[in-house]
């Protein structure tokens, strides 16, 4: 969690600095779903994104050099600079990737579970959304797939209670429980508060387990809260919502909650937390090093990986 | 050996499905009812509910979950019971099918065949008739990352989609709802057809009509009666749209000088403009005037008969046209 | 209904004939669904349908001859032949359409229900569709529209248990209660058997009622069965379904079943029957005969229409 | 007066929406958030929730709503956040708005206004840029029933849009992102400008460039570089695409009998062939040798920012593309 928090730091400094482009979609204040989910897989699981990947994506344990390349269009980068912060890829991890249509990566989720039960595989599939996808037709034409036919997918709902600049009141009718949505598919469903990591890593190893055995798809809301603004053209606070309300949930930061546990429950110390910003500091200096030092791509790389 | 042209993709897609267990057919009413136009009859029989996939009408689902099962290494051929229902699945094929290989450094191919009649069939209306089909094929072939492929006879549709299926590149293979009852010779044993390579149906020397799928009959017809004028229209088949074979057209147009374009889909922003405008800057020094296009007319589809005989291009309209650039009049 | 029965039969005959082109889809054993919603609209209430609509658009008072003209592709038709048989278009008497792509008219009707509240009036739209339509994605985007925004629309789901060759079971998860699906968004819903005509009156004049006061959709599932083939291209039985299903359902004909209920509890006499079906026929030879005699449309109106 | 086009646009929308109360604002963060590119600044506060109208992101949903509120009498204009996502909704704007009034045989008309920005941004890779957008405009182009604008300038947008609102058509307002922030001048006080007539946005005798949108500025500033070597561009925009003043544009070639077509979609069957297309049909005899155009690079949108530099057309290669044409070397 600290990783992506401070390597996140880092990237919106690199974008105030025009090393990094584009749009630029922070997960600070949510880091807890990524790790926490992303500890019940097996390396031969997939994994599918949104434009807000950073963290899932550090999380699956992408080499944070690559992804800093990435952010700053290098040749070196996750996809040789051709993704960019919304489409991060690395297929060896079975990260397949970032997607920047809302509820668009909702299907091809489903569709990598289709393969794995096609093959009699065992694998599962984990799909992040915001609950801004969740009224889109996407998520709804892939739910009734996935529980007609069985599909191994968790269908994680990051619920951080804005689409952009919408409430979640003004997007979902029934937006005090999301995961009525998969319900009316017989899909199993269930909550979990989003910033303490380690209920989320339990609620979703027991979804896993579940999903393995019984080849259905589950249904997890995680409620969580970004502490910036929907990306780095928007400011954290405003039209839409009050500084206090973003300062309120700032008390519950995820770091924070485990930092808090570790200290009063688990025995660390103090130090242990020096230490451990000291190693992720130099992780995330050589992540920008790296970049800095990375040559953009070569103009030939334009036409390539058009088709095979 | 004589098929038709459904018989002969029955063919493809069966011996394909045959020789590699990963590819399999998804589609509205593909297994239990064998097709909305029987194109795999017998498959449920064959290869059973795991390789023949019925859905529900959610063209942009699935068609999304089988671009993920491409990703994920299966090759999946997806029916549109018709065409007109990609509309909804657009989203799919252009931002995920077309663009994932690029957008991923060539990390991911989504090796998938969409497939399904395109093309007016009689008197469907507005929303299930040619303008859309066929204009979707102007919009497919706009997209890099794309191919796309619409063959005109049996033979064709055997050997280039067998093509397809083995392409490691998303694919749109656009057949014709009319042709699928019509007979034509099919290469005995297996065979393959290459994509991206023109066909020349009919040789000549005083005009070069250029048309593909449907419309290639009404050339071909139009050729017919032109030669009894004396007239030796060449006839040519792109076959595959995107990519064109335009070295194949080009070299017909700089030996006719002339050049008559037939479509079935809508005039303005049609794929014959491309065709066109391609040939002008090719070979717009052997051209003895302009090129004509013969296309649908710039009205949506209408129910009556009478009308949508007008609408669609025919043998006289050709004709009419041939003569034009012939006569420059 | 009978006038429904005896005109879509003449269809089929005329069809066979080749006097009626393209796709036609007949409605014939579902007449009561029709007949016993429409009865509850007010004239200024809207209709929405699908390509399935000769019953409909019947039921709601349209013109035989107009219809059956359109039916030929004649100039005097409802549409003046442009539309043909999936759509019949009658905007004088609020029937706003039948539309070929499935679920792709739900919007629409959510949108005209929209203009009434923006009006403040206090009429209603009722849509017609298949339970086909149900897993589409233009389905859910609507019922979670008009579920927030409070849109008074009737969604009156046909279930013929088929979606052309796909039974139900095979195209929504929860099959047994497809009104399930509306329960997600917090939309009230029912069922009603749909070959029972004064149950579908009762069950929507109610709904009608409810919807009229609390200004909230409501989501009515009318269990029916169609005796004929998907569209006049399809045996009515064989690849999906049997003979002796479909004659299993034959006896429960809406008609036969009105009949008995006139006949044992009402009074009614066969004689007044007789009488009927002269009737009856009287109206559908004269619309066959209008068709006939009408000029197809001249050449000047295949460019007329596109833009205003 | 000076205002910026994000300006001319909120002017534009304001003013109608005083005008007539049928008219109102449905897109995604239109209201609270006043537009995820704040031309909706100051809309909620007058107009209130009833008539400014935040949506769940559900293209097709809402699009096809406010269809249907268009059919039911109301003038809605919908803001699609950017125009990559219109192709979610492209069933019902294709399908619905531009058919249902043929299919109706008149009965019906439906008034919107679909709005947002279309074009390049920067940086935002494959799903999110140019390529997409910039070819939606030839798809719907295609589309008869459909009328589509792309202004500018903020004195088109102002006045193109006030007129779009008042159509009784479809009409399909192809914003540029890039432009928001730019100033230009605007005629005081209320006007409109007509749909369907080209600009001359400067005259010039030696060539004519053709180009439309964002691209306009590219076009201009190539002329200027030219300018100072003699060369004296003709630069048209047509502003609205479809239907196309091909009247202006003809008349321009036929004076200069050179044509450059500048845009910044794909290629292959991007607006530019059909543009092309017509002018030689139109002018061929007054043509010194083919069109050239200038075009996006037939790729999805690469990231990393040089790549995406060498993508879209810029003033060196309209310059070079005219020395081209001029020298037909
Ligand atoms: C189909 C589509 N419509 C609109 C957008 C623009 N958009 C990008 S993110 C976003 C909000 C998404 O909210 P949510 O799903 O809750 O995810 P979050 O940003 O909160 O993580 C919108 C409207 C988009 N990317 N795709
Ligand atoms: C989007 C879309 N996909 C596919 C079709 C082809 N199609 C026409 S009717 C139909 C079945 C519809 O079933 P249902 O909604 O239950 O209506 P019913 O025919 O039973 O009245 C299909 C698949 C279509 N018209 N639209
Ligand atoms: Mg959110
Ligand atoms: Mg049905």
């Amino acid at each position: 969690m600290l990783l992506i928090r401070r390597f996140e730091e880092r990237s919106a400094e690199m974008y105030a600095l025009g090393k990094i482009g584009g749009f630029c979609h922070l997960y600070i204040g949510e880091e807890a779903v990524a790790v926490g989910a992303m500890d019940a897989l097996r390396p031969d699981d997939y994994v599918f994104s949104s434009y807000r990947d950073h963290g899932h994506c550090l999380a699956r344990g992408c080499d944070p050099k690559a992804v800093m390349a990435e952010l700053f269009g290098r040749s070196t980068g996750l996809c040789k600079g051709k993704g960019g912060s919304m489409h991060l890829i690395d297929v060896e991890r079975r990260f397949m990737g970032g997607y920047a249509i809302v509820g668009g990566h909702l299907p091809l989720a489903a569709g990598a579970a289709f393969a794995i039960n096609y093959r009699n595989g065992n694998q599962i599939v984990l799909c992040f959304f915001g609950e801004g996808a969740v009224p889109t037709g996407a998520c709804h034409e892939t739910l009734n797939l996935a529980a007609m036919w069985g599909l191994p997918v968790l269908f994680l709902c990051e619920n951080n209670r804005y689409c952009m600049g919408t409430p979640v009141e003004r997007a979902v009718a029934l937006y005090a429980d999301v995961s009525k949505n998969a319900v009316a598919y017989g899909i199993e469903a269930g909550c979990v508060d989003g910033m303490d990591v380690l209920a989320v890593r339990d609620a979703v190893d027991k979804a896993v387990d579940q999903i393995r055995t019984n080849k259905r798809p589950f249904f997890l809301e995680a409620s969580t809260y970004r502490f910036l603004g929907h990306s780095m053209a928007d400011p954290s606070h405003g039209h839409y919502r009050t500084k206090s309300e973003v300062d309120e949930a700032k008390k519950r930061d995820p770091l924070l909650l485990l930092k808090t546990k570790l200290l009063d429950e688990r025995g660390a110390a103090e130090a242990d937390f020096t230490t451990l910003e000291q190693e992720v500091k130099k992780i995330v200096d050589e992540a920008v090093d790296f970049a800095e030092t990375s040559p953009v791509p070569a103009m030939e790389a334009l036409a390539e990986d058009v088709l095979t | 050996m004589t098929l038709t042209y459904r018989e002969a993709l029955n063919q493809a897609l069966r011996e394909e499905m045959r020789r590699d267990e990963k590819v399999f057919l998804i589609g509205e009413d593909v297994a239990y009812y064998q097709g909305a136009f029987k194109v795999s009859k017998g498959f449920l029989e064959e290869f059973g509910p795991r390789r023949v996939v019925d859905t529900p009408i959610t063209e942009l689902g699935f068609t999304g979950l089988a671009i993920g099962a491409a990703m994920a290494g299966l090759h999946p051929v997806v029916e549109m019971m018709t065409f007109n229902f990609a509309i909804l699945a657009m989203d799919q094929i252009v931002n995920n099918a077309a663009k994932i290989r690029y957008m991923s450094g060539g990390q991911i191919s989504v090796p998938i065949v969409i497939r399904g009649p395109g093309s007016a069939a009689h008197q469907l209306g507005a929303q299930h008739s040619q303008s859309l089909e066929a204009s979707l094929e102007a919009w497919f072939c706009d997209v890099p990352g794309l191919m796309v492929v619409a063959p005109s006879s049996p033979r064709d549709a055997k050997g280039l989609l067998k093509t397809a299926i083995r392409e490691s590149n998303p694919v749109i293979f656009i057949e014709a709802q009319l042709l699928y009852p019509t007979k034509g010779e099919v290469d005995e044993g297996e065979y393959l057809l290459p994509l991206g390579v023109a066909d020349i149906k009919r040789a000549g020397t005083d005009v070069t009509l250029i048309a593909y799928s449907k419309m290639l009959s009404i050339a071909l017809q139009a050729a017919e009666v032109l030669a009894k004028d004396g007239i030796q229209a060449e006839v040519v088949d792109p076959r595959t749209l995107r990519p064109l074979d335009l070295n194949t057209l080009a070299a017909s147009v700089k030996k006719t000088g002339k050049a008559v374009i037939i479509e079935d889909g809508w005039p303005f922003a049609g794929l014959g403009a491309q065709i066109a405008e391609s040939l002008y800057t090719r070979v717009f020094d052997y051209l003895d005037g302009p090129i004509v296009r013969v296309t649908a007319r710039d009205v949506p589809m209408p129910y009556a008969r009478n009308l949508e005989d007008a609408v669609i291009p025919d043998v006289k309209r050709v004709v009419a046209a041939v003569r034009t650039v012939l006569y420059k009049k």
